[in-house]
């Protein structure tokens, strides 16, 4: 996915002179991910520019940037080195267009590589999604194929709302069929895409987690039961229809994430679900999600992840005979 | 270090960095500058003399007019520059109208002077909306509320305006406190980087509600910040609105032909608690503000100018009539305000509207039409 | 509210040694609220002491302290001024006793003066529970009693792990008869109480909204609603059992809260609850909250919080009728 | 300025502050301060620089070793200290035991130095857990990953021993590229303000990652920002461990004693690239790093004590032997590190296991079990 990245920001930087990309390591050495390789030779320093280390400023450098028309695209290093600037991020750049009443917009794209299981040592593999999801005035997407990689990122970069624009570390390395051509026609910010036809349960998930669910969906044949896999792409906006068809459909759903539980994104998707869809449920929507404890070392994330065994023990749980109340806690 | 340190045993020094350059070159004055009541006085021109001289008679009479809105509860608070007002009005006037300015809550009097329609600067402290003018008019940004968060955005502005070949200056306000927060320091930073055409003012007016300079920094000046950044810092009379004015344009100019931000120390002091609601006697000996009260910006530019010959009763009288009428129009069209529409409340999160928020929207324009409905029966 | 705070401050300095209040204006000011009125004065300005005005700073120097062998606690002076300190907060604090396998215990409590409905200028109304929610390693508590604002305070000072104290800004004022012979016996973090018993449906609440339920359970005597209400007190860690067992007893439920919804604190309770009592739910649990702006100015603050009449509308939308599905959106 | 600037006017001036002090008394010296190679070494003691000597030899080997353990894969990564062994060495000994050290990532051979086990200080690069020693035995608080996070918690401690009455320093190391985060200043201003016991340490490593200093800081030197928070800079060579140990034990004792925070910039270099998966041939010229390598802190000071008849063959000759077991025994017990135990993972996260991590606890109980069962039927 790396490279498709890389492709869509030589692309933007190519069809729009307002692009700035902007970060730690994004020039010489093309990011710790290499993400950004090769753009600051090719457009200069000024369009690719290494910034001091300060994540705080380079947003609110950012911020007065895109309020004097550019359109800045900054890379966090990692996701929890993008905390220090949440300050600048939930009480500017998510409300700048509101407190001024549509007068000053800020299109910025904020790429966060993302999520865990990369074997990197702590701080290193935070999914910090639901911080952004439930700050209002942010668009958060996430992309799971190399299309969408392309795709989310042009039309993040095209938005004229800030995007925090989350980039599956482990994924950088996937390497599928990829070419410009399959870039999909609509806005994808805003819209679920359903990745595997079902009829037993739907799977819901994003990122990270769509290709152990496509794994996990693979694997249940063998049980009898055909998964539908749904890639919602985007957290916010939120696609409701496409999910609450999907859900509508099958009856019965598993909500998987890398980030922790406890107030997850994974709560938001199964409450508007059951809000929406209350009596065409089989069973309670379940969460496969990460643990609720500080991301672990390397040598235990496996037993945090979501993984194909524990989609499937959930998908099980979905109370397939008839009255079988009994599985509930309470 | 190359070569300058003898080595006696032959060893190869560290190709550590050329010989430096000497920091105290860009350390302030060692008093804050000041040109009233010098022989300097006598040099600047009468025209700018009088045009700040109304300035700070109508800010003054701003500050009375606002605190007593926020005292009658028109207002839901007002931070008051009173004491402050040549910096208020220094800073705005340094400016060119290319240039932006950064004001932190407190500096409504600045947006004001540099054009900004003072019924919508006090918008925020109306409570009708978080903000009320159009920034770009006048090209000042929203007041900041959380401290110190400004200042990047006026890094970028100015860094923005270089990249697009403009000539544009930002010149960014912050108070004693705010130099606490890592944001400033940040942004300083940035602006050497990247020699972005900035000017930082740090209004020192000693307080930070109730925290006093001392409780803030051990530093012998705020402005002896400067040389960590390797930018040159300026200590100012903040209560001496020529020598303030002076300091700024030439910071400003220097920003504006490539010569990099300068980091500018006014020392001043706030006179009025910190906003309507705050008690100062709790933090505060009032022989402090008193004494400050001798070194007034009015009654000192006015007792000079008046030495000068540059004002007579005639001016004074003038300028306080002109301050009387700007006041009772502020305070006419603030009661005129309409009320708020909360459809507004939908309308500008994003660009466009999320299904999301068009349901709840639905939600409250079905709550208002019930009420309205609900209020004619009665 | 504020004199009970300021009273529980006072016993846990007379108390215990080791307690040191700091923050921005907590000295002589007694803090912007005078929460902690009259302390620096009776217990010194080491005890009690203003910092120099820069929270992440404040944060981080209590974490140093804290390793050391005192008992901060920390006033932020309001809740989006927390913000700078979220780096702090997220990748020290909350993880200092997990990394370190429990060596380094970290007893800070944090105190916020939280959420709106005072109004207050932009910036000063933010409810910002469910970024703290979603952080494994904090506690977070919320009081709505005076009863509790002693309890709770003084439990989060004695806990050894850090705890976020969210106290409502709108119930500083709140004059009810109190005395500290009241304090409840248990440990009351981790625990949710039932402030009203009742029969047709749970409203489950805490902090500023739980006046705005009983108010509401109240009205609803009239529509012939007998409603439960339950104050959660403690966000961190979760009653679980309490709060199910109330959901079980009447089948329906709404949750009340001030800040936003999506992906807000509602989700994540109306998610499990749903999880643990599906077959006991006679409706979707559904959710109050504010909406998904920034927080509004003081003239439009009315339209965001919960009121009376739009819990009592969800209510209303509890699907009384035997099957009442059509009221479902998908 | 109340009485120091002449007013031609009779204006009374403003009470602002008493004539202030010159702040230039507080820029660090205008080059790096060095002791090997100057006459100086030959005042110091002769037992030191044998100590500081094995320090930096075992240091070197330490990471020639770690370096190996990563590229081997047997490390999840390790960022090494090739070329800033003098200050490493230098910052672990000038500190008494009642003193806390409070290290960066980078910093494992400070804290190896100060007698933390090599094994231990490594776990978190070997990913079995995200810190492996107890930070109370040898006061050495965890390795800091969020970039000079750790600078206020050295402030907070330092505080906290002086309202205890202890006399203990804390010493915190922070990066060139670290000093750009708004962390660093606000602790270093609190520490000011605080008169906190603490030494603040700036490796001046002339990168972060692939970032060089010019892009980082126009400040003339780092050590010019202390004047800033009226604090002492103090500049050093940080190739000449002599030096840094001098220059760093005069800054605790100063805090000790009363006296405050300083803030010291040694001027190093990163001889290797940021960690062992960096690739710096995209970022700096092979020929820079050559000409640092004849400024090697080891080189520079065997040679040096050569030159003083400190060292002979049979002593570096024992150096490198001690330095070899040491590397030996460190790559021994490395490999036998048990595996971590999951259940771990519910253990810390609070002082008591809330009934949800419980139920998430029996989850991975379960699974391991089932796996257990599975694995024993194979
Ligand atoms: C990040 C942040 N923290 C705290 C506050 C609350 N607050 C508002 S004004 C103020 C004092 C500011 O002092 P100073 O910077 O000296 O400016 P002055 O009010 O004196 O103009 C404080 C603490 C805030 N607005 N933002
Ligand atoms: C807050 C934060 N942002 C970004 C990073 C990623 N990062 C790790 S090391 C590094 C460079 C640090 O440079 P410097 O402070 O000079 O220390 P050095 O690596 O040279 O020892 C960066 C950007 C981080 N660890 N923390
Ligand atoms: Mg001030
Ligand atoms: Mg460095």
């Amino acid at each position: 996915m790396a490279q498709v990245l890389n492709a869509a920001l030589r692309d933007a930087l190519q069809e729009d002179p307002s692009v700035h990309i902007m970060g730690e390591d994004v020039g010489a050495l093309g990011g710790v991910f290499r993400i950004t390789d090769g753009l600051a030779a090719e457009f200069g320093s000024d369009r690719c520019a290494d910034t001091p280390l300060a994540e705080a400023a380079i947003l609110g450098t950012a911020v007065g940037m895109a309020m004097n028309g550019l359109r800045p695209v900054v890379e966090m290093q990692f996701d929890s080195f993008a905390y220090p600037a949440f300050e600048q991020l939930v009480s500017h750049v998510a409300r700048m267009r509101n407190r001024t009443k549509g007068r000053i917009q800020l299109p910025i794209t904020i790429r966060i590589p993302y999520g865990g299981g990369i074997g990197a040592v702590e701080h290193h593999s935070d999914s910090s999604e639901a911080y952004y999801m439930h700050t209002p005035g942010l668009h958060v997407v996430c992309p799971a194929t190399h299309a969408d990689a392309y795709g989310l990122l042009r039309a993040s970069i095209s938005s004229n709302d800030p995007v925090i624009f989350l980039e599956p570390k482990r994924l950088y390395w996937s390497k599928a069929q990829w070419s410009p051509e399959s870039i999909p026609e609509v806005d994808p910010i805003g819209t679920a895409a359903v990745r595997r036809h079902g009829t037993s349960a739907t799977l819901i998930t994003y990122g990270p987690s769509l290709p152990v669910c496509m794994e996990a969906a693979a694997e249940a044949i063998k049980e009898g039961w055909q998964l539908e896999v749904l890639d919602l792409r985007s957290l916010v906006p939120f696609d409701d229809e496409t999910v609450s068809a999907a859900v509508r459909r099958t009856g019965r759903a598993v909500v998987v994430h890398e980030s922790a539980g406890f107030a997850g994104p994974g709560a938001e998707i199964a409450a508007r679900i059951t809000e929406r869809c209350f009596h065409h449920l089989e069973a309670p929507i379940l969460r496969v999600t990460g643990l609720d404890i500080p991301y672990p070392p390397p040598m235990l994330e496996n037993h945090h992840l979501p993984s194909v065994d524990r989609i499937l023990d959930a998908v099980a749980r979905l109370q397939w005979e008839p009255g079988t109340s009994d599985g509930e806690t309470c | 270090m190359n070569t300058t340190v003898e080595k006696v045993d032959g060893t190869v020094s560290a190709p550590v960095r050329p010989p430096r350059l000497d920091p105290a070159s860009l350390l302030p004055e060692r008093e804050p500058f000041q040109v009233l009541g010098t022989a300097k006085a006598a040099d600047i021109d009468i025209e700018l003399m009088r045009t700040l001289y109304w300035d700070v008679v109508r800010g003054r009479r701003y500050n009375l007019q606002a605190t007593a809105l926020a005292k009658q509860g028109r207002l839901a608070v007002y931070p008051s520059t009173t004491g402050q007002e040549a910096c208020e009005v220094a800073a705005a006037r340094a400016l060119s109208p290319q240039d932006w300015l950064f004001p932190t809550y407190r500096d409504t009097l600045a947006a004001i002077v540099r054009g900004v329609d003072p019924v919508e600067a006090l918008a925020v402290m109306r409570g009708d909306w978080h903000h009320g003018y159009d920034p770009y008019a006048h090209r000042v940004a929203p007041l900041a509320t959380p401290l110190a968060t400004q200042l990047p955005h006026a890094v970028g502005l100015a860094r923005a305006a270089r990249l697009k070949g403009e000539d544009t200056v930002a010149l960014a306000l912050v108070g004693d406190g705010g130099t606490s927060e890592g944001d400033f320091y940040e942004a300083v930073n940035f602006a050497a980087v990247l020699q972005a055409p900035v000017v930082f003012l740090v209004q020192n007016n000693r307080f930070a509600i109730s925290v006093p300079l001392a409780k803030q920094s051990a530093a012998l000046a705020l402005a002896d910040k400067a040389v960590g950044f390797g930018l040159p810092g300026r200590l100012v009379d903040g209560n001496d609105v020529v020598a303030v004015h002076q300091v700024l344009t030439e910071a400003v100019e220097r920003a504006r032909h490539g010569g990099g931000p300068t980091l500018v120390e006014a020392m001043t002091y706030r006179i009025d608690p910190h906003t309507n609601s705050d008690d100062d006697s709790r933090y505060r000996d009032p022989s402090e503000v008193d004494r400050w009260r001798e070194h007034d910006p009015v009654l000192v530019l006015e007792r000079s100018l008046r030495g000068l010959g540059v004002l007579d009763d005639s001016d004074i009288e003038g300028a306080a009539r002109s301050a009387d009428d700007f006041a009772a129009d502020l305070r006419k069209r603030h009661e005129h305000q309409p009320n708020p529409d909360p459809m507004t409340l939908f309308s500008h999160v994003f660009a466009k509207k999320t299904p999301q928020l068009s349901e709840q929207e639905a939600m409250v324009r079905a709550e208002l039409h019930a009420q309205a409905e609900g209020d004619s029966q009665l």
